[in-house]
């Protein structure tokens, strides 16, 4: 078994070039209804409703049962799934939706726009991460009648905006069952989750399985197909790849195995192994730099770090062909906010780094280390460990001595965004489909203590913050976007943060699936066309 | 009566590397029925061997390399495995020396006893447990019912070897041996067990190999002895005849070892005491739970004695009779209770232990057993020493001191730097009284050091004549 | 009975212990870096300081150290062991949740490992220095060397992959819903290659001290006299040693049981069993401090319930316990 | 002394004396034979194993040379097996030996101290430990040492109260030596054969302990420990098997050379055992 592992990764990359995959011609196949579709579900979450919590670890599971009042189409604009249309007043501060007639929550009871109401102010509004920023400036949700809802804001906001982020940000729960029902947090149907989607929640056998089942009455015609989902909690990677291969998984979605492991099943005929389907969650790895370490406050040395690192040579080696080369925080996939021009690049060149580091007055003292650093990787993302390894060893090429200090979650979050005491950190920045959603934090200043993936490095740039203020309430999607690309080039020349890889997430699926992937959040959204070949 | 059991030029090979080539060497010896013939020698003189050899019970490495051993006039030698264990405990039975290890402790005796019969014969359980009875009835132990149902830690050292004599003689064997089965137990206990095998060898004609280091036992029950030593037998005949007028040289010397009990003559004893204890007692409370339940020993009751200067005061006891724990409560290794121990003019019993420990120069303690009172892991030198150093004497002065004190307990001085594991067990006791002499103490205080090896080295120690 | 007042009073002991451990980790956990708010963003992927105010009052993680301690205290003496930040749920509901794959997989791999630990170390006592003898103890010795987590990883590898005789992992099969005896089939063979990933570590712990306390008991008295009563050698073993023997390797099960439950941490994870081993991992990751010392408090219980039938097991084995010595 | 003409006569003592020997040669010569820091990178990540003359046995997901990994793991591994050890060992025998020593409340305190540690599952109380300590080289091995003391603790106890009593330090009681100077003048040399044989156990388990503790990625990362190796072949198990299969037999090696030995100690200390 001689094959070296570029070799095998470029055959797999051939599979999985996301935009030229020939979709296999399924008109002609007709869906096949039943079957039992297994889920490898990695990291349980603490519960289960996404118009609480905004993470691919509860979209997974919540996304099936409850629905959201738009999602992203094949193409990746939006498209009604609760609300059947909506307009939005010039002043932008108002924006009605008409919500699609004739839906009812899994427990029978109709779908109203009370229940918009409800879930807006009580839950997207008090609880939900990310919306809580998002909704900051909402006043009030009128629901004149039952199929209208009127969202009124104080300040305006841009409906590209509002549209972009309510796939991941707008599910909606049954008023019924949290009005009044103490503190939402804590209620069991959180647990238990009851939504209008095709599938209805049967059981959850903490640490083991969840399982939920076709909604006879759900409002799209002859809809699922499926009989039932099972999603099987597989905290070990090597032995979720193993379960795939012994039959007893499906899908593992959002990178759930390890590089090498989704190489082997890229080559498997029985899997189909891509980034399709994937295009709603880019992210981009990150190294933040600690202000407060007088070396890291010149920008020369940001700049010398930067050329050190040979990234070319990482993503070939190290992450195969699932990742790309990052030209800053807005990633390539947002078709909507990419720049043509993203500003200064970092290509890798060690001569350069050099000698920025002795115009910067750090001369190699003794053993050739100039000065040394304590680097917090991220606990979670095989890409992250291997990452820090590799910054290391760059690093200690051009006399920067890294000692990595290993936490896990909890410490991360403390010692990185609370206590501050870290040199470097390197993990993920999620892109959620719009720079205001969860980018911008990372660059403006004036972010409260303890808030994660927030700008916490003791930087504060006038001209940054004037930009992401401005582009947070522009209306017009022309200068919305002419802003974010000065934002993009600003990040780049100032470089607080270094975003040197762009990846998306890896999906592995049996190769009996049908119409999967076919949307750029697909392992987020509600399977509702998804079927199992024989 | 024809021999019943003969060993004809018996020679048993130990393995390489031993202390010597042969554990027996051609060894003759015969036994009739009817009759005991008592085995004696020192450890080491083959005499547990030749049990071990007619049972065919040789540890691993030791073979039988030469002789005959005729038992009914059949070569045990020839024999396989099957037919020599029909021989053992129904033609020959065997009793050991330690009582307290012979039984297996998870099972009761009634259980041990009765399982010789299901070995050798097809009785039912009642009968099984009839004849056990019966058996334990024969050999006078206490409440035989109550024995039945006993674990051996329920039992004395005495009812156990009551026992094991039951069940050797369950089958009524023809030939008993008795490897030294009353060495560990003490005085009026041994003489019991002499007098229960005596009788029933009487009443049931059983022969009796009797092995012992003890001409004591000899004289008492043998018919006829054998002396061994190194493995051979160096004489054999009637009792009267050896004990009378023993031919070999070293028969003459085991005889002479053995202390007369008429007291030393009288000396001259000076009037003045040295140390007079006065109502020392000493009570033990074990067990129990806030008091209830408790078990209380008085070990040491209200005892009175007075020890002139220069004196040498002999107190005898059976084991449990409280001696040790007199002796200890005198050296304050156990705080006695009540009374007081006055040594020359200072109450030792009142002492802080600080204060005790100053006065430790006075009053030293040799132990009994030689193997354990030297820490095997001090040079020989160095424990002498010891008692100087802590008293503040420089290390060489010490070490010097010690050299001295072995030349004067009849050792080599050079011997100062071996560890105690290589020497004998009567230098180890000189060695221990040279560490307690160390200090220039005014009285010291020597417990029965009569040492189990062997009687003879007691004589010659020096500690009786000069103290 | 005498056995259960001295087994009582050990219980009995054995409660200030218990307390020690609980106070113990407690005030440990304090000094870990971030507490489960943390944990909780880091696994949502985001959150604002606002909410984490309010989760932390919540969870009462804003009081004084001494004063949770105090709850938690206060709780644990009416027997309730507070709520899991993880789960949302009573602690004792998870732990009930999780308590039978952990108490399965103990009791499986400890009585496979007592049972042939007993029987190869009885083989390898009766041929000592034969190859019998030598061949067992190097095959313990390797057992005994191998990280259990690599051995786990290469029998999924051996007999789930290549052979397709077992299941890859998990505690039983969902997809298909068996009752009664066919689901208990199911479970066993789930459990079968955990089983053997815990159980042949200690398997070569009991052979060895098998071994010893066999060749140890052979060389007493009793057994010459047993052998002078005319027994034949399997005799003299069965009847007379191996009751002796046993002795050690009874007092070895109450030594390890507690061991045991940590080397499960390894194989939960390697295997996906939702046992007891791999929440006590997730509840320190995730800083949820009621379900850790749930989790020990349990363990803790489960250790001295097992020693508390080791000693019943002894005094049976032992009259000397009994009647006092 | 006879106690090592006894070790030699049984091979398998022998084979792991030899073992043992090779282990500590590997740790010796890793400067020599691999000088360049272990964890730099050194090629192309995930060569196979005697496929290219540069890496003799390839390297792993980090690209970094494995033998250089093995060789400097040696030293690393035994250097935490070995300290470990004499941390536990050391309050091991403290508690043990003033808890046999004194008995009566102190032995129960004592005790209680070491029933807590032994029933609370040791690799919970490692894990609580790294993730309080955080996971550097040095608190993964006081922890390894901390959670693996109680055992010894157990035997040294058991010596000290069977020694107490015995002749020899009566006799250096009435010589008036203070307790301090019995304990660990007279008692502990006669109590320390068993107790260090048993370190060997010790040893192999705190070299299990920390590969599980690498497995679960919580042992130090600037280390080239074997654990880490295993740790980081975890990810890549199913196709380059040998990032993990070559550390987890230079641990197995090394655990079976350590109690090889010391079971050959133990054998040569009390011979009646083993010529049974």
């Amino acid at each position: 078994m001689d094959m070296t592992r570029r070799a095998a990764l470029m055959t797999s990359a051939a599979i999985a070039s996301s935009v030229l995959f020939p979709m296999r011609s399924f008109g002609q196949e007709t869906p096949r209804k039943g079957g039992v579709f297994t889920v490898h579900y990695g990291a349980e979450q603490r519960q289960l409703n996404p118009s609480l919590q905004a993470s691919t670890g509860v979209y997974i599971i919540g996304g099936k049962i409850q629905e959201q009042l738009v999602d992203l189409d094949a193409k990746g604009q939006p498209v009604g799934v609760l609300a059947e249309s909506w307009e939005a007043a010039p002043d932008g501060k108002t924006i009605t939706f008409k919500l699609r007639p004739g839906v009812t929550w899994h427990d029978g009871k109709p779908f109203t726009s009370a229940d918009v109401q409800f879930t807006a102010m009580e839950m997207w509004k008090k609880i939900l991460n990310y919306g809580t920023t998002l909704q900051l400036f909402l006043t009030a949700v009128d629901t004149p009648d039952p199929l209208t809802a009127v969202f009124r804001y104080e300040r305006p906001m841009p409906l590209n905006l509002l549209l972009r982020a309510l796939p991941d940000l707008g599910y909606v729960s049954p008023r019924h069952l949290y009005e009044g029902k103490g503190d939402i947090r804590q209620n069991p149907v959180n647990l238990a989750p009851v939504g209008t989607g095709p599938f209805k929640f049967v059981q959850y056998e903490r640490g083991q399985h969840v399982i939920a089942e076709r909604n006879p009455n759900y409002w799209r015609a002859n809809a699922p197909y499926l009989d039932r989902i099972v999603w099987r909690v597989v905290t070990d990677r090597a032995a979720a790849a193993a379960q795939m291969e012994a039959g007893q998984i499906h899908y593992s979605p959002f990178s759930g195995l390890t590089i090498s492991d989704s190489a082997r099943l890229g080559k498997d005929p029985r899997f189909i192994v891509s980034t399709k389907g994937n295009e709603g969650n880019a992210r981009t790895n990150t190294i933040e730099f600690n202000f407060r370490r007088k070396e890291l406050a010149d920008i020369r040395v940001r700049r010398a770090i930067a050329h050190a690192l040979d990234i070319p040579f990482f993503i070939e080696n190290f992450l195969g062909d699932f990742a790309k080369r990052g030209t800053g925080p807005v990633p390539s996939v947002s078709t909507d906010f990419y720049p043509a021009d993203n500003g200064p690049q970092y290509p890798f060149d060690k001569k350069l780094a050099a000698k920025l580091l002795d115009e910067a007055g750090f001369k190699p003292g003794a053993g050739g280390t100039r000065f040394s650093l304590r680097l917090l990787p991220a606990p979670w993302g095989e890409d992250i460990s291997l990452f820090s390894t590799f910054i290391q060893q760059s690093l200690a090429d051009v006399g920067i001595k890294i000692e990595i200090v290993r936490t896990d979650g909890g410490g991360y979050l403390k010692q990185v965004y609370d206590d501050h005491a870290f040199d470097l950190a390197t993990g993920w920045h999620q892109y959620r489909n719009d720079p205001a959603v969860s980018t911008t934090v990372w660059y403006r200043s004036g972010q409260p203590k303890g808030a994660p993936w927030t700008n916490q490095w003791d930087w504060t740039d006038p001209t940054i913050d004037k930009i992401i203020d401005d582009a947070a309430t522009e209306v017009d999607v022309a200068k919305r976007k002419a802003l974010y690309g000065d934002f993009v080039r600003r990040a780049n020349t100032e470089l607080p943060i270094w975003t040197p890889i762009e990846q998306i997430f890896l999906t592995a699926i049996s190769a009996k699936a049908r119409n999967h992937s076919n949307t750029p959040r697909w392992g987020s959204s509600s399977w509702h066309d998804l079927w199992l070949a024989e | 009566m024809s021999p019943i059991l003969v060993l004809d030029d018996v020679s048993v090979k130990l393995p390489a590397g031993g202390d010597r080539s042969h554990a027996m060497a051609h060894v003759s010896l015969s036994l009739a029925a009817n009759e005991i013939l008592c085995v004696v020698g020192e450890s080491g003189s083959g005499k547990s061997m030749t049990a071990n050899a007619i049972m065919r019970l040789l540890p691993g490495g030791v073979t039988i390399d030469g002789g005959r051993i005729l038992f009914e006039g059949r070569d045990l030698c020839g024999l396989d495995e099957a037919q020599m264990r029909k021989v053992r405990g129904a033609g020959i039975a065997m009793i050991f020396q330690e009582p307290m290890t012979a039984l297996n402790p998870l099972r009761s005796i009634g259980d041990q006893i009765g399982e010789m019969f299901e070995l050798h014969s097809d009785l039912s359980a009642a009968e099984i447990k009839a004849r056990t009875l019966a058996l334990l009835e024969e050999v006078r132990i206490p409440d035989p019912a109550l024995a039945f149902k006993a674990y051996p830690h329920e039992l004395s050292g005495g009812q156990r070897q009551r026992a094991m004599i039951a069940m050797a003689l369950a089958l009524d064997p023809k030939v008993l041996i008795a490897d030294e089965p009353t060495t560990a137990l003490d005085v009026t206990t041994q003489a019991q067990i002499l007098k229960l095998i005596r009788d029933l060898q009487r009443r049931k004609g059983t022969a009796v190999l009797f092995i012992t280091h003890d001409f004591g036992v000899v004289a008492e029950i043998a018919d006829r002895v054998a002396v061994m030593s190194k493995g051979e037998v160096v004489e054999a005949g009637e009792t009267a005849s050896v004990l009378g007028n023993p031919q070999h040289a070293y028969t003459r010397q085991l005889i002479a070892a053995v202390p007369p009990l008429k007291a030393p003559p009288p000396r001259a004893l000076s009037e003045e005491p040295i140390m007079t204890i006065a109502h020392v007692s000493k009570t033990y409370r074990t067990g129990g739970f806030l008091g209830r339940g408790q078990r209380v020993t008085h070990a040491v009751k209200d005892v009175s004695l007075v020890l002139p200067r220069g004196a040498t005061l002999g107190i005898v006891g059976e084991s449990g009779s409280g001696k040790s724990t007199l002796a200890r409560c005198l050296v304050r290794l156990i705080d006695p209770e009540s009374g007081e121990i006055r040594l020359n003019g200072i109450d030792l019993a009142s002492l802080s232990r600080e204060e005790m420990r100053s006065a430790t120069r006075d009053i030293q303690m040799v132990f009994q057993d030689p193997f354990a009172s030297l820490n095997p892991r001090r040079k020989a030198g160095e424990a002498v020493a010891q008692g100087l150093i802590v008293h503040g004497m420089a290390r060489p002065e010490a070490l010097a001191r010690a050299k001295e004190l072995f030349g004067l307990v009849g050792l080599d001085p050079a011997a100062t730097e071996r560890y105690p594991h290589e020497f004998s067990g009567g230098q180890r006791q000189r060695i221990a009284s040279a560490s307690a002499s160390a200090l220039p103490a005014r009285w010291r205080w020597s417990r029965r050091y009569w040492s189990p090896t062997s009687r003879s080295r007691r004589s010659t120690s020096p500690c009786r004549r000069r103290c | 009975m005498r056995v259960l007042t001295l087994a009582g009073r050990r219980l009995a002991a054995s409660i200030p212990t218990l307390i020690l451990i609980l106070i113990g980790v407690f005030l440990l956990l304090q000094l870990a870096p971030g507490d489960t708010v943390d944990a909780m963003m880091a696994q949502m992927g985001g959150g604002d300081a606002a909410t984490a105010k309010q989760l932390r009052e919540f969870y009462g993680l804003d009081l004084s150290v001494w004063a949770q301690l105090g709850n938690y205290l206060w709780r644990l003496v009416r027997l309730d062991l507070g709520f899991s930040a993880i789960y949302g749920k009573p602690v004792a509901t998870v732990i009930a949740e999780r308590l039978p794959a952990t108490i399965l997989l103990m009791t499986a791999s400890l009585s496979f490992a007592f049972f042939f630990g007993l029987i190869l170390g009885v083989v390898a006592a009766r041929g000592v220095n034969k190859w019998p003898d030598t061949l067992i103890s190097t095959l313990g010795l390797l057992f005994y060397a191998m990280p259990t987590f690599w051995f786990g990883l290469m029998a999924i590898v051996v007999f789930s992959i290549y052979l397709q005789w077992l299941p890859a992992g998990g505690f039983e099969d969902i997809t298909v819903s068996y009752t009664g005896l066919r689901r208990t089939l199911d479970i066993a063979l789930h459990l079968v290659l955990p089983t053997l990933t815990l159980g042949l570590f200690y398997m070569a712990i009991y052979l060895r001290i098998m071994r010893g306390s066999m060749l140890e008991v052979l060389n007493l008295d009793f057994v010459r006299t047993a052998r002078s009563k005319g027994m034949d050698e399997t005799r003299v073993v069965v009847r007379h040693v191996l009751r002796n023997a046993l002795l050690p390797m009874v007092t070895l099960i109450g030594l390890q049981a507690g061991t045991m439950l940590g080397g499960s941490v390894v194989v939960e994870s390697v295997f996906s069993l939702p046992g007891l081993g791999r929440l006590a991992y997730e509840s320190v990751i995730q800083r949820d401090l009621n379900t850790l010392l749930g989790i020990i408090f349990v363990s803790a219980l489960l250790v001295i319930t097992i020693n508390f039938i080791v000693d019943l097991l002894y005094a049976r084995l032992d009259p000397r316990i009994t009647t006092g010595s | 002394m006879d106690l090592v003409k006894l070790y030699f006569r049984s091979p398998p003592a022998v084979i792991g004396l030899v073992l043992l020997i090779l282990v500590l040669a590997m740790a010796a010569s890793a400067d020599i034979l691999y000088p360049r820091d272990p964890l730099a990178l050194a090629g192309r990540p995930l060569i196979w194993p005697f496929s290219n003359p540069r890496f003799l046995l390839g390297t792993d997901n980090s690209g970094r040379d494995i033998a250089a990994q093995i060789f400097h793991g040696a030293r690393i591994s035994l250097l935490i097996g070995g300290v470990a050890t004499v941390i536990s060992i050391m309050i091991g025998i403290t508690v043990g030996a003033f808890a046999g020593y004194y008995g009566s409340w102190v032995d129960t305190a004592l005790m209680r101290v070491t029933e807590a540690f032994q029933t609370l599952p040791n690799f919970l109380l490692l894990l609580v430990l790294v993730a309080v300590f955080g996971s550097t080289i040095t608190t993964v091995t006081v922890a390894i040492g901390i959670v693996s003391w109680p055992a010894s603790a157990r035997l040294t106890r058991a010596e000290f109260l069977s020694l107490r009593n015995r002749e020899f330090v009566q006799a250096g009681r009435t010589l008036g030596l203070k307790d301090i100077r019995l304990i660990f003048g007279e008692i502990l040399p006669n109590a320390l054969p068993p107790v260090i044989v048993y370190a060997s156990v010790v040893m192999a388990i705190a070299i299990l302990l920390e590969s599980a503790l690498a497995f679960l990625k919580l042992s130090d990362p600037n280390v080239a420990s074997w654990g880490n190796l295993i740790g980081a072949g975890r990810d890549v198990l199913r196709v380059q098997w040998y990032v993990s299969a070559i550390p987890g037999i230079a641990i197995l090696v090394t655990v079976l050379a350590v109690s090889l030995v010391g079971q050959g100690l133990n054998d040569a200390l009390n011979p009646r055992l083993k010529s049974r």
